[in-house]
């Protein structure tokens, strides 16, 4: 696996495993708040969840599509 | 005390402010770092009429200038300044400011009852930004002023002089000081309301100011983007738009009109509350279409940001893009219309006082709708190109931003004249002032239109001479004009000496700025009457507000329709 | 209860000011508008961010023949999507850790306030000295060099002002409970400071799709 | 509170219908007026499009006109007749009515039908426009501070601030820029397109009447802004051709007069920054923006041979960069519009094929 080559892709792979699962818990507790804070907390938690998909996206090598340098 | 209607909102932060901020006593504290919203609004109107009046002065020059076929009275590079000068400060440092800064700040507060703004030291530091940034843009005349008019394009604008780099400061200062009032009026008009105003029993000049508050914050900032960018570009020479680097001279036009053509509304749409105050005052009879003419304000606002483009049909933008965005913009002229034609309704069947915010509510119409009518023949894609960057331009956005925008600045200032000052004005000379400007400014800009139509191209210093009569019809005219502005100072100056005093309610109006002593008291109300009706019921038995019978402090008396109306 | 109370009492002209509940009711009102004002303030910074997002993706879509674009006959590399990678969850993290930080204020746990706040603050230092890495090692041109790095640099340096900021801020918040400034229900610093860095946080999530995954 | 309708028909004031009649015979004979003038904006048309583009000014006029009369009329004449009496007791109110569905309706729905017919009928013009076949001649326009340059398919020298056109033939104009924004207006034609440097914008004109036209430039360029005019000519076939041939006859090879040998690559590639990079990158021959990458220029064996067959060698590149060039792969402007000496495409050229050894 060419894609996991570097210490630096592990690194991120299980930094955004942990991130990401404990992103989505906290968003889970979040989630029957009512108030205008909670709700932009809700959907910012949501991107940064998002975010480590992208990471892992990245760890895997599926993008960018050109592949890193 | 009447019961309240369904639904009402309350805001008990009103009842306790006092207990946050004592009134000042020093002179600094009161009048010069003060945090009321009033003297804020006042302070916002005599720094933009100073500005108002430099910015005159270089219209008149560029007039003169315009005398004689090759230039009258300065070098062309001297010319290009003076016009770049002029459009940028009657945009930035005229209109925006004394439609939103003093208008808004003065009379929205009153007009829903609450003592300040949301967050007065916020408006504090608004305020004083703005005198800032204007003494940084004027001062770019000492070291080169800019010269490629106020739109600034690439790549000329890289190569203009040092003073461009002030400009981009003053006009990023300018628009810090515009997304902070925007915040703080939203936030105003979400939580601020006295209890009873419900959305639909607000003035149409707070409506007005709340659809506004998402251009200014929205748009402003990206118009902050593009300035930063142009600003590093020609310090730093980091490459976004000098096309010789790889950037583009297009992506300024979108960044600056992505701003520039809401900010267009930022302009018009306080004025159309202002129109929608004053024409039910002097009907006495309510404004015909509420909800239309409130729902046009929000849904002009919303489409502003989907038609910038119409001001680069010519430019090389793809050309596809171009049938949707004249699409929409032939689409604004719809709830545009609507506002005219309930204006005019408004008139209709009124008992019509003609007294000069009236005059010039009526001047409004029929030259915002001109206006109009000429945004339409420049929407239109195929006739843009002929009319794009010409006088037909000029003469049009004159007519939009003087005919509309100055028009109901004026409505709007001898409107609340007594309120801010607590003395009436001269009656007589205030219709000689409105005559005047009237007069004055059709005869500059109706010949433009023409002028532009057969081959006149804007921006420029000199002209074919077969165009001279017309130009000097303009510029003497144009002199009529600025005779008219300083007529209306001079009006101003002649209150404070020889004026009645106006007491609270001199129009007979209905909404809350008049139930209150002129000028008001430090804290607005003594106490937050409760909203009951609409706002321009002239004949409705119930009174618009209720008040605390025991807590009688507040000089108000509801009005209804036996309340007579004052003489003077 | 104490603002319905309030209210009320407003209403009928009887509102005390003296009040045991007064000082709660101007919190609840304060707040209320200040958060509301807070949040169209990060509504604002999207908006200056999407400007410069709109010139990198104008000028590499419709300008730019290849991307990263040619200087002086070579095309520029791509930028260190790995290291960017360990970076984001750096930030991702503090973003987490920031809101269990605040959780835990809610819920009065000082310890464990304390904690996640100082674990906060070094993943954000950390992601800026990795910021600074990066900055040393793009070989893209520099800021001034073409429009990859004009883009690149700006945005990214935006980004990390508003950490940079971001990070006193929290410090700044962090001295102000151990002064006694808040309490478990009167915190609303704490509550802009947390959704200022999960803005920021946010704000990374799309440039680095935008400059490294893209 | 109930809305109390008030009928408008016993309330429309005295006066009312005859009023309206007048603004309707008033914008009818406007109408007429504007319909059947032959220069609806005051100004000669020299050629298509102009005339569909003067028709749509007639319709909008028309609708304009009839919109302004109604505001205008109805605005003066409510205001003097619901003025309030001098001996009006000062409680006096006006109507007091709120509303009127179904006038609002109508005022709004009128409108936007006329919108929808005004953004179609534009919409049909646009896409004439766009259609226009304008082949059989091909010029290209550059401006400069502050004249505008024209080049011809079969001249090798642009001709300054003259374009001759012929009579009825379809024209099309390729616009660029060497160095600023400049607008490239022909009033008489009713078109124009900015002049972006780095961007090729095309109008399509057909002359139709023999005569001197007018050339503006429209976006702010500079000091001299109000000074950029030139001119179109329309000739007839006859005093085209012979226009034609005193301007020094067909292409021909200039490049071998240029001593290329003495170039000098460092100064070529400040040049190439100066002068060429708007449009073309140091790529391979594929990677083009405006024109072709030139990086591999001598070498690379995928990009067509220089210009119509003929080898690359230096003296061809030099050719090229003097005559500029016009074909399938774009526009480039000559050597005396892009102001190059004869040194300076020497420094090119060396420049150039330093980079192909790369």
């Amino acid at each position: 696996m060419e894609s996991l080559a570097g210490i630096e892709k592990i690194v991120a792979l299980v930094g955004a495993v942990v991130v990401g699962v404990f992103a989505v818990i906290s968003l889970k507790g979040e989630w029957n708040k009512t108030g205008l804070d909670d709700h932009v907390t809700k959907l910012l938690l949501g991107l940064m969840a998002f975010g480590c998909i992208l990471v892992l996206l990245a760890a895997f090598g599926i993008l960018p599509r050109g592949g890193g340098a | 005390m009447a019961t309240l209607a369904p639904g009402v909102q309350t805001g008990p932060y009103h009842a306790v402010l006092d207990h946050i901020h004592p009134e000042p006593t020093s002179f600094i504290r009161k009048y010069i770092f003060s945090i009321d919203h009033k003297i804020i609004g006042i302070q916002y109107m005599i720094t933009g009429a100073v500005f108002f009046i430099i910015s005159g002065l270089l219209a008149e020059i560029i007039r003169t200038q315009l005398l004689t076929p090759n230039g009258l009275l300065v070098r062309p590079d001297t010319y290009n300044s003076i016009y770049s000068m002029h459009g940028s400060s009657m945009v930035w440092f005229v209109v925006i400011p004394l439609l939103t800064g003093a208008f808004g700040n003065f009379v929205m507060p009153l007009q829903i009852g609450a003592r300040d703004v949301a967050f007065p030291w916020l408006n504090l530091v608004a305020f004083w930004i703005f005198p800032v940034a204007g003494v940084i843009l004027f001062s770019s005349f000492l070291v080169g002023a800019p010269d490629a008019g106020w739109t600034e394009y690439p790549p000329i604008s890289l190569m203009g002089p040092p003073g461009t780099n002030l400009w981009c400061i003053a006009v990023f200062m300018i628009g810090i000081s515009s997304t902070m009032t925007g915040i703080n009026f939203l936030v105003t008009i979400l939580k601020m309301r006295a209890p009873g105003m419900t959305l639909t029993r607000m003035p149409l000049f707070v409506w007005a100011q709340f659809a506004t508050t998402p251009l200014s914050f929205i748009a402003t900032t990206a118009l902050g983007g593009a300035l930063a960018a142009l600003f590093i570009e020609r310090v730093f020479g980091v490459p976004f738009y000098d096309p010789k680097r790889g950037g583009s001279p297009l992506l300024w036009q979108h960044m600056f009109w992505f701003y520039s053509h809401p900010a267009v509304y930022i302009m018009i749409i306080p004025g159309f509350g202002i129109i929608s105050e004053v024409l039910p005052t002097f009907a006495r009879k309510p404004i015909f279409g509420y909800k239309m003419i409130a729902f046009s304000s929000v849904a002009i606002a919303l489409l502003s940001f989907s038609v910038w483009a119409h001001h680069m049909f010519t430019s090389g933008m793809v050309p596809w893009l171009q049938l949707p965005f004249m699409i929409i913009t032939m689409l604004i002229a719809i709830p545009t219309g609507v506002k005219i034609f309930s204006w005019m309704a408004t008139l209709w069947g009124g008992a019509i006082r003609w007294k000069t915010p009236a005059l010039y509510a009526a001047g409004f119409i029929i030259t915002f709708t001109y206006g109009g009518l000429t945004g339409f023949f420049l929407a239109a894609v195929p006739l843009d190109y002929h009319e794009h960057g010409t006088y037909f331009v000029v003469a049009h956005l004159h007519y939009v931003l003087y005919g509309g925008s100055i028009m109901s600045l004026f409505a709007g200032a001898y409107y609340w004249w007594p309120k801010m000052s607590g003395r009436m004005y001269n009656e007589t000379l205030g219709r000689i002032q409105f005559w005047m400007v009237f007069i004055g400014f059709n005869c500059t800009f109706t010949p433009l239109h023409w002028l532009g139509l057969l081959g006149m191209p804007r921006r420029v210093p000199n002209y074919d001479p077969s165009y001279q009569f017309w130009n000097v019809f303009a510029s003497v005219s144009s002199y009529v004009m600025a005779l008219g502005t300083l007529l209306f100072f001079y009006i101003l100056v002649d209150s404070f000496r020889n004026g009645k005093k106006a007491g609270p309610n001199p129009w007979g109006a209905r909404t809350l700025e008049w139930m209150i002593a002129s000028p008001p008291p430090y804290y607005n109300f003594k106490k937050i009457p409760a909203v009951l009706a609409a706002p321009y019921d002239f004949g409705n038995p119930l009174p618009y507000i209720g008040l605390d019978a025991a807590d009688g402090a507040v000089e108000a008396t509801p009005t209804h329709s036996s309340h007579p109306v004052p003489t003077h | 209860m104490a603002v319905s109370v309030a209210k009320q009492g407003y209403h009928l002209g009887h509102h005390d000011e003296h009040d045991a509940n007064h000082d709660e009711v101007i919190y609840r009102e304060t707040r209320d508008m200040r958060l509301t004002g807070f949040v169209l303030f990060l509504g604002t910074d999207v908006v200056l961010f999407s400007a410069f997002i709109f010139a990198y993706v104008y000028l590499r879509t419709s300008i730019a023949p290849v991307w990263p674009p040619m200087v002086d006959g070579h095309q520029l590399p791509r930028l260190d999507t790995a290291f960017a990678a360990v970076n984001s969850v750096v930030l991702f993290g503090s973003g987490v850790t920031m809101h269990y930080a605040l959780e835990a204020w809610k819920h009065a746990l000082k310890r464990r306030f304390n904690l996640f706040m100082a674990l906060t603050i070094l993943l954000g230092a950390g992601f800026l000295g990795g910021q600074a890495y990066e900055y040393a090692h793009a070989r893209i041109g520099g800021w001034s060099g073409n429009t990859f790095g004009a883009s690149f640099f700006t945005l990214t340096g935006m980004h990390g002002l508003h950490v940079f900021i971001g990070v006193w801020f929290l410090i700044a918040l962090w001295i102000q409970t151990s002064r006694g400034v808040y309490d478990d229900h009167r915190f609303f610093g704490l509550t802009a400071g947390t959704l200022y860095w999960h803005f920021v946080d946010v704000i990374w999530v799309v440039l680095f799709f935008l400059f490294y995954l893209w | 509170m109930a809305q109390r309708l008030v009928k408008p028909k016993t309330n429309l004031g005295p006066g009312f219908w005859p009023v309206t009649a007048f603004i309707v015979v008033l914008s009818l004979v406007m109408a007429y007026f504007i319909e059947t003038s032959a220069e609806p904006i005051g100004l000669k048309a020299a050629g298509d499009p102009a005339g569909s583009i003067d028709a749509l000014f007639r319709f909008l006029g028309v609708v304009a006109a009839a919109i302004f009369n109604a505001v205008v009329i109805y605005t003066v004449y409510f205001g003097i007749v619901f003025r309030m009496p001098k001996n009006a007791p000062p409680n006096t109110i006006g109507v007091q009515i709120h509303d009127a569905p179904v006038l609002e309706f109508w005022w709004t729905a009128i409108p936007t039908i006329l919108v929808v017919i005004l953004a179609i009928y534009s919409t049909k013009i646009w896409v004439d426009l766009q259609n226009t076949q304008g082949d059989v001649l091909t010029v290209e326009a550059i401006g400069y501070q502050f004249g505008f340059a024209f080049r011809y398919p079969k001249l090798k020298e642009p001709v300054v601030n003259e374009l001759h056109l012929q009579l009825n033939e379809p024209t099309t104009i390729h616009i660029t820029s060497r160095d600023v924004l400049h607008g490239f207006w022909l009033p008489e034609f009713r078109q124009k397109a900015d002049m972006v440097p780095g961007l090729v914008n095309t109008i399509r004109i057909t002359p139709n009447a023999v005569g001197e036209f007018r050339i503006i430039c429209s976006e702010f360029c500079g000091a001299a802004h109000g000074r950029m005019i030139g001119k179109v000519v329309v000739q007839n076939q006859q005093d085209f051709a012979r226009w034609f041939s005193k301007q020094g006859g067909t292409q021909g090879r200039t490049g071998g007069g240029i001593a290329i040998s003495a170039g000098k690559a460092d100064a070529g590639q400040k040049l190439f920054g100066e002068k060429c990079s708007a449009c073309h990158s140091v790529g391979a021959f594929e990677q083009k923006q405006v024109g072709p990458g030139l990086g591999k220029l001598f070498n690379d064996p995928a990009h067509p041979k220089l210009v119509n067959g003929t080898d690359v060698t230096p003296q061809d590149v030099a050719r090229l960069i003097h005559d500029g060039f016009q074909g399938d792969m774009g526009v480039m402007p000559s050597a005396q519009v892009n102001a190059l000496s004869n040194a300076d495409i020497a420094n090119l050229v060396a420049y150039l094929a330093g980079l192909s050894k790369k």
